[in-house]
């Protein structure tokens, strides 16, 4: 019975959304009939919103780990205004949005009231974009983690303020063009050398838990968000999210450049519990920057006259430090 | 109503002072504002603190400016700055220095105060004997009593141990009374010669 | 006013905001024809039979796909599987092994006893099948099934036909013939063994029939002249084969020459092999590329030691000597004598040449046709006598198992549409479910694990029975190998992945609905559909 | 209960009684003392079932008592100033969403120059941020407020604002009636959130609201300050009944029989005001006072019917709008502009950035306004050397310095002479 066990493997939907094959509480929540949607129909998002799919994985999720007994709070972005509109909003559970750099804050007060009205059992998550989280609200992120406060953050991670028209953010990757780091000058897009990767930052506060995740791996995502949901304590998860818009990527690219993101190295997937990294998602199908890079109209620049910039190899050399610092290869049988 | 101003330095206990000042007095029944000369907590710095005390509801929101009383915890000020401005004729002054007032050059200011007035006491070295910290407050709380009759001294012991619960409050009791029975043997029935000593 | 004018609104508001107007592109649900299909001469729905199995159900997978070929076990030893030449997931890692998965699924059946279940109702229509092989079996099986009584009549002592006289048995156990033919019989179909028809109109007048498919075998070796001396042991492959299946094998001796090119040849070297034969050799006058056995079979035959002598010709026999004159392929890629000779030792000669139909019970048959050696038919299988259809061997076609059990199929249904006076149409084959149109990223790879065990097992096939094929562990893995090219599998990608819930799910079984309401035309959903069932068509405004 | 408390320690106290329930910490002087204290009387247990949260800055203390508050939790918290500006969007944020949280500010100047003492810039400055704001005339005040205020906030879900004198009252000791449980839970009922975050009845909070909405919702907010008056009057009279000593109100009058000058004026200051009057009196001038206790919603009618008889007014602030002068006076201004017969206003500036208000300044400006009025706002106790000398040598020389400095060291200067003067008399 046993060999027979391990044998069943689901090569065909292994990866996909839903598999039939397997037992339906073991499925993922976005296979399920009976999803919460959180986030419905009707907002306003972009076609091929990489966001709106990540807000709606995560919270399903913790909807699902949370028993349905969870609370939202949001920062100001492009998430918040095309899901709520007035009159509309596309939310189906208690949400809120006060501000763009405050939402760790406000959740840390949800999170107060929660303990103080006897009603502990309903869990909070506050999300937001990479501008809110890394940037404008970083201070209030920052403070709800050395805190510990009782606090889920999921940011929203599409490299830019895209709600205001693209600009650059500390989350912005070199030579990006955005309409504050122009395609002009000696170094066009954005200046190598800058920005930050907060999820490091988080891992530095010994929080309970820190992952970053991506649309294009529903499986892993959802256990990161299940398993998020399973520890007390201020815990926080970046998830990769591509802007058609912002990236000047076609609407069906979406997740394929999420994919391409996670298989260069750019975007190291990762776990880390109470301040040491615990996991890494290996890279499936190792692939180079410039196959990831020539998607997006906002790396145009680097590949002009059907050449390759220079730049291109700065950016391979970046993927292959993630590579080399996280150990995103798989370590052939046998090596130590 | 009666104003009181005690001039001092960031780590004297100043503002306790005046604080202390105006609980012996709420004991009494009275009415009485504490309140400080605002400013950064900073160790060494001027500080002056104030407390009114009257009989009627206070409403006075002034810093005082023409006290009835001064306390100087600290004798270097004189040359920082004009401890003396405002207070009345009819005043009070009272001195943390084991010297009398011509030593410290204030023999002037003590002349324009009516006989008995003004008082010096070795405040610090009090403290250091009994507490064992150089905080002069309660000690020259307890000579004021002697000195201005005020309040009473029961009260003002009363205030400290309330500001300060247990042994130190007890140490600090200590130190007031001696620094009263002092001034108060001074002020006694041959008050008459102490005041020409001071005046001398 | 329930909440604070505007601060606070009702959740789920946002349906009232139909999306779907922003669209240029609307995605649609589309079934492709898989490869695996479309290369199938049975007409097996692969997809279809392996869906079911993939869950574990095989006998649903068995009944699936009998539905089309009712000799699975047989099929999955000797089909030469062009299904798996085709499979999309060779482009992956390795094709499917649909052929041992449909091996295990008839051993499987044979096991339980699964059996066919009766025509539902009797159509009062008589139909003479002739020829117990894979042709006629299949026709009868499928005319039996549409509700018509079939008599089945064979000219020799068993069914099978060149099955059991043309493979050998280690290809093709006997009891594994005589299994699937029960089956067939025990639907109602009456087998008359040892009934040679010699004249179709005279049968069919004779029995009161009202159709006839007509499937001979290809019993009749070709000989080429190749004069012989001496005590030379030269003997036919039919012959041989045939021969395979008496009590007595026949004598070789211990080197024997194999002359010819295509799977018999390869099947006969290799029985002599087995015969105990020290040497096999196939003597073929062109080239490997141009031989037409299958390569597999090439590769397996030099595996067991059989060896070949390319471009070669043998001239003259003579005792245990033959003269070969060497070939060489000319501009178009005949070969062409050099006078270039040399001699070869052998025990025997076997000529695996090819085979002829005996065309015999056509003589008083009117508007027949023969070309070739073979009967012309239409596309309908309809010979040139009306209610007389032909296939299998007799019809010109590549001469496999498959092909024949595909004609059998396909006659039924012809027959069938004839003689309820409505012709038969196929459904319009849908487009090919090329590899470019799948996402390969969902697919999985096997561990490393377990992939040479089930390297192995794919294998084992076309080897020796005793061997055994695929048990249940690594048949179901093998299943789940299948991409479900072309075709929804709900694998739930284009649920989950729509940005805007606009894909609504109808569960198992039933796939899913594109809410055009809120669908935006992203066109996620087919870019992540992982076996390319959703097209984007642009939406006309 | 009678005690000698320093005014922050009173309000604490009183806080706690008021059983918040997510209480958020931030320094900032002067209004440490208070979060202080209440995070003592967590830790003793004295307040029970309260999160004593101390955050990263203003900006977070506000925005988790929002948090807390659109939760369903009684929130409270206090900041000043400097503080106060870093919280600005908060504040707006949390009256633009009606939550009736509650927070002390100790009134205090805003920088540069940075200056930690009292003024009334801070709460000028966000007076249009859609909160109330009641200003304590003393520590009883200051503390008896709180109640009110809380109870005002739910009622009406606008979030509240309590400010005292930083320093004059949050530093200064005074006897002050500390009510008991029993009382302030009978005038203070339960938090019920009109608007609460709950799985079990979720709604969105927060909704982007576009020109279609957004003057009405504005307009709401307005209607809601408007209808407060009575409340407030309301709740002031319901205090006076529950605990037997006045607090609250819209505004209270002082000595105003026959009052032909009126002084208006916020916070501590009415104290020392209230004093001059008397003696004023006393010289047998007719001069009252109107003490604002309610700045907002800015109680119009109340001063119109106040001021209606008087010949002069004169309004005191305590903070500048550099570009109009003092924001109260404005208010006033606008307030008796359609009187059948406006009195004189005459706006005084004092107190600046801890600047003593003293009783003499304000004998010589009340005195002052009637009999030599004067335009504009005037700057009490304004040291006027070292302006002309400031004035004069900026004609002379433009970009010489920030003028700050500058006046900086002219005071310096004249201190010094002043004490070589008085040592000189003290030998």
């Amino acid at each position: 019975m046993n060999e027979i066990q391990k044998l069943k493997f689901y090569q065909k939907g292994t990866l996909t959304v839903g598999n039939r094959l397997v037992d339906e509480a073991q499925r993922n929540v976005q296979a399920s009939l009976s999803r919460s949607n959180s986030l419905t129909c009707g907002h306003r998002a972009c076609q091929g919103c990489g966001e709106a799919l990540g807000a709606r994985y995560a919270i399903d999720a913790a909807m699902r780990a949370s028993g349905n007994n969870l609370i939202a709070v949001n920062a100001t972005g492009c998430l918040e205004v095309f899901t709520t509109p007035y009159p509309e909003t596309s939310w189906q559970m208690p949400w809120m949005h006060s501000l763009f750099g405050n939402a760790a804050a406000v959740a840390t007060g949800v999170a107060a009231a929660m303990r103080v009205t006897n009603r502990a059992g309903t869990r909070v998550v506050a999300q937001g974009g990479d501008g809110g989280t890394t940037d404008i609200g970083f201070g209030c992120l920052s403070g709800m983690f050395e805190r510990n406060d009782d606090v889920l953050y999921i940011c929203y991670d599409n490299e830019g303020y895209m709600n205001t028209g693209v600009q650059r953010s500390s989350a912005t990757p070199p030579a990006a063009r955005t309409a504050t780091t122009p395609v002009l000058g000696d170094e066009p897009g954005n200046v190598f050398g800058t920005g930050k990767f907060v999820p490091k930052i988080a891992v530095a506060h010994d929080i309970p838990y820190v992952a970053t995740a991506s649309v294009a791996d529903l499986h892993d995502l959802e256990m990161k968000v299940t398993k998020a949901m399973g520890f007390r304590g201020a815990r926080y998860i970046q998830i990769n999210v591509p802007c058609p818009l912002g990236w000047g990527a076609a609407s069906h690219d979406t997740i394929r450049l999420a994919r391409l993101a996670i298989e260069t190295g750019l975007f190291p997937i990762f776990e880390a519990e109470n301040g040491r990294f615990t996991h890494v998602r290996k890279i499936r199908q190792r692939k180079s920057v410039a196959e990831y890079l020539k998607l997006q109209r906002r790396f145009a620049h680097l590949f002009k006259g059907g050449k390759e910039d220079p730049r291109v190899a700065r950016i391979q050399a970046i993927a292959d430090r993630h590579i080399a610092d996280f150990g995103l290869l798989e370590t052939p049988a046998g090596a130590a | 109503m009666f104003q009181v101003r005690i001039h001092g330095r960031g780590g004297q206990g100043v503002v306790t002072a005046a604080e202390m000042l105006s609980v012996a007095a709420f004991i009494e029944g009275r009415h009485a504002q504490a309140f400080p000369s605002f400013g950064s907590e900073r160790m060494g710095a001027p500080v002056v603190a104030f407390c009114r005390i009257s009989d009627r509801e206070i409403r006075l929101r002034e810093p005082i400016q023409t006290p009835d009383a001064l306390i100087v915890q600290d004798v270097t000020l004189f040359r920082a700055m004009d401890v003396l401005e405002g207070l009345s004729p009819s005043g009070y002054l009272l001195v943390n220095t084991g010297k009398g007032f011509a030593d410290i050059h204030q023999e002037a200011a003590a002349a324009r105060l009516p006989p008995g007035h003004a008082q010096t006491i070795g405040a610090t070295e009090l403290a250091l004997a009994h507490v064992g910290r150089p905080a002069p407050n309660t000690s020259l709380l307890g000579a004021f009593t002697a000195l201005s009759g005020l309040v009473s001294l029961e009260s003002v012991l009363e205030a400290i141990r309330r500001t300060f619960p247990g042994k130190v409050g007890e140490a600090n009791v200590i130190a007031a009374r001696a620094a009263h029975d002092l001034v108060a043997a001074r002020m006694a029935p041959d008050m008459q010669t102490r005041k020409d000593a001071a005046h001398a | 006013m329930k909440h604070p004018y505007a601060i606070a609104l009702d959740v789920g508001t946002s349906r009232r905001n139909l999306t779907g107007s922003w669209r240029t592109l609307r995605p649609e649900y589309v079934d492709r024809l898989p490869p695996c299909n479309n290369a199938c001469p049975a007409g097996e729905d692969i997809q279809g039979w392996l869906f079911h199995a993939e869950s574990g159900d095989y006998e649903a997978a068995w009944r699936a796909l009998t539905l089309n070929n009712p000799l699975p076990a047989i099929m999955g030893r000797v089909c030469y599987h062009p299904c798996e030449n085709a499979c999309n997931r060779a482009s992956i890692d390795v094709a499917v092994g649909i052929n041992s998965v449909e091996r295990f699924l008839g051993d499987l059946a044979i096991e339980k006893g699964w059996a066919f279940a009766p025509p539902p109702s009797e159509s009062g229509k008589k139909v003479l099948v002739v020829g117990a092989g894979p042709a006629g079996l299949s026709a009868a099986y499928h005319l039996r099934r549409l509700g018509h009584q079939v008599t089945l009549r064979e000219a020799g002592p068993l069914a099978g036909g060149m099955m059991r006289f043309g493979i050998p048995k280690y290809r093709l156990p006997r009891q594994i013939i005589d299994a699937e033919v029960k089956r067939i019989t025990a639907m109602g179909v009456e087998l008359v063994l040892d009934s040679k028809v010699d004249d179709i109109e005279q049968a069919m007048k004779d029995g009161g029939f009202d159709a006839a498919f007509l499937a001979v075998g290809a019993h009749i070796a070709k000989r080429a002249y190749v004069p012989a001396a001496g005590a030379a042991k030269v003997l036919d492959a039919v012959q041989f084969l045939r021969s395979m299946e008496g009590e007595a094998p026949p004598l070789l001796g211990r080197k024997v020459v194999v002359y010819g090119g295509g799977n018999t040849a390869i099947d006969v070297a290799r029985t002599a092999r087995r015969l105990g034969a020290e040497e096999a050799i196939i003597v073929y006058r062109r080239t490997r590329e141009k031989m037409p056995a299958h390569d597999f079979e090439v590769e397996e035959a030099l595996e067991e030691g059989v060896s070949m002598k390319w471009l070669s010709t043998i001239k003259t026999v003579d005792g245990g000597t033959l003269q070969i004159e060497k070939m060489a392929l000319d501009d178009k890629g005949f070969p062409q004598p050099t006078g270039e000779f040399e001699t070869l030792e052998a025990d025997s000669l076997v000529l695996a040449l090819g085979q002829d139909v005996d065309l015999s019970l056509l003589d008083n048959a009117p508007g027949i046709v023969i070309q070739d050696g073979v009967v012309k038919v239409g596309p309908d299988m309809m010979t040139g006598r009306a209610g007389v259809f032909a296939g299998g061997d007799m019809a010109p076609s590549e001469r496999t198992v498959t092909v024949a059990v595909g004609h059998g199929k396909k006659a039924a249904r012809y027959i069938d549409g004839y003689l309820r006076g409505e012709p038969y149409a196929a459904a319009p084959k849908h487009g090919l479910a090329s590899a470019d149109r799948l996402n390969s990223w969902y697919y999985e790879d096997a561990p490393a694990t377990v992939r040479p065990m089930l390297n192995a097992a794919r294998r084992i096939n076309s080897f020796e029975e005793v061997q055994g094929g695929l048990d249940e562990t690594n048949a179901l893995y093998e299943a789940r190998r299948c991409l479900s090219c072309g075709n929804c599998f709900e694998c739930d990608n284009c649920y989950g992945v729509c940005p805007d819930n606009a894909v609504i799910k109808l569960g198992a079984g039933n796939r899913f609905r594109i809410d055009y309401d809120y669908c935006k035309g992203c066109g996620l959903c087919a870019a992540e559909c992982p076996c390319g069932a959703i097209d984007m068509v642009p939406e006309t405004i | 209960m009678l005690e000698q408390l320093e005014g922050s320690k009173a309000m604490a106290k009183v806080i706690g009684l008021c059983r918040p329930q997510v209480v958020c910490a931030y320094p900032i002087t002067p209004q440490t003392h208070i979060v202080e204290g209440l995070g003592e009387l967590v830790r003793t247990g004295d307040v029970q079932n309260c999160e004593f949260i101390n955050v990263e800055s203003e900006f977070a203390a506000l925005s988790v008592a929002i948090g807390a508050s659109a939760a369903g939790a009684r929130a409270y918290t206090a900041t000043a100033s400097q503080g106060l500006l870093f919280m600005a969007e908060a504040v707006y944020n949390a009256a633009g969403l009606g939550l009736p949280i509650v927070m002390t500010l100790g009134n205090r100047a805003i920088g540069a120059p940075i200056n930690i003492w009292n003024d009334h810039s801070d709460a000028m400055a966000l007076r249009e941020a859609g909160w109330f704001q009641l200003f304590a005339e003393n520590n009883q005040e200051a503390a008896d407020l709180h109640i009110i205020a809380f109870r005002l906030a739910e009622e009406l879900s606008v979030p509240t604002m309590v400010c005292v004198d930083g320093f004059i009252l949050t530093h200064a000791m005074e006897r002050i009636d500390i009510p008991e449980q029993a009382q302030v839970d009978t005038y203070l009922p339960p938090y019920e959130p009109v608007q609460v975050l709950d799985p079990e009845d979720p709604i969105s909070i927060g909704a982007m609201v576009g020109p279609d909405a957004f003057t009405e919702v504005r307009y709401l907010q307005f209607y809601k300050q408007q209808t407060a008056f009575r409340l407030i009057e309301k709740l002031a009279h319901d205090f006076k009944k529950q605990f037997g000593r006045a607090a609250g109100g819209l505004l209270r009058t002082y000595s105003m029989d026959e009052a032909e000058t009126v002084v208006v004026a916020m916070g501590s200051v009415n104290g020392t005001i209230k004093d001059v009057i008397d003696e004023m009196r006393a010289d047998g001038i007719l001069i009252g006072l109107v003490c604002l206790i309610t700045f907002r919603p800015f109680p119009t009618r109340a001063l119109q019917e106040a001021l209606s008889h008087a010949k002069d007014v004169i309004v005191i602030d305590k903070a500048l709008d550099a570009g109009m002068g003092g924001p109260l006076a404005s208010n006033i201004a606008i307030a008796l502009r359609n009187l059948a017969q406006t009195p004189n206003m005459h706006s005084v500036v004092a107190g600046l950035g801890g600047r003593p208000v003293t009783k003499a300044a304000l004998h010589r400006v009340f005195r002052q306004a009637v009999i030599q009025p004067w335009d504009g706002p005037h700057f009490l106790d304004l040291n006027e050397r070292v302006i002309a000398r400031e004035i004069h040598r900026k004609g002379k020389a433009r970009r010489s310095g920030p003028s700050a400095e500058n006046v900086l060291k002219l005071l310096e200067r004249e201190r010094a002479e002043k004490i070589a003067a008085a040592e000189g008399t003290g030998r």
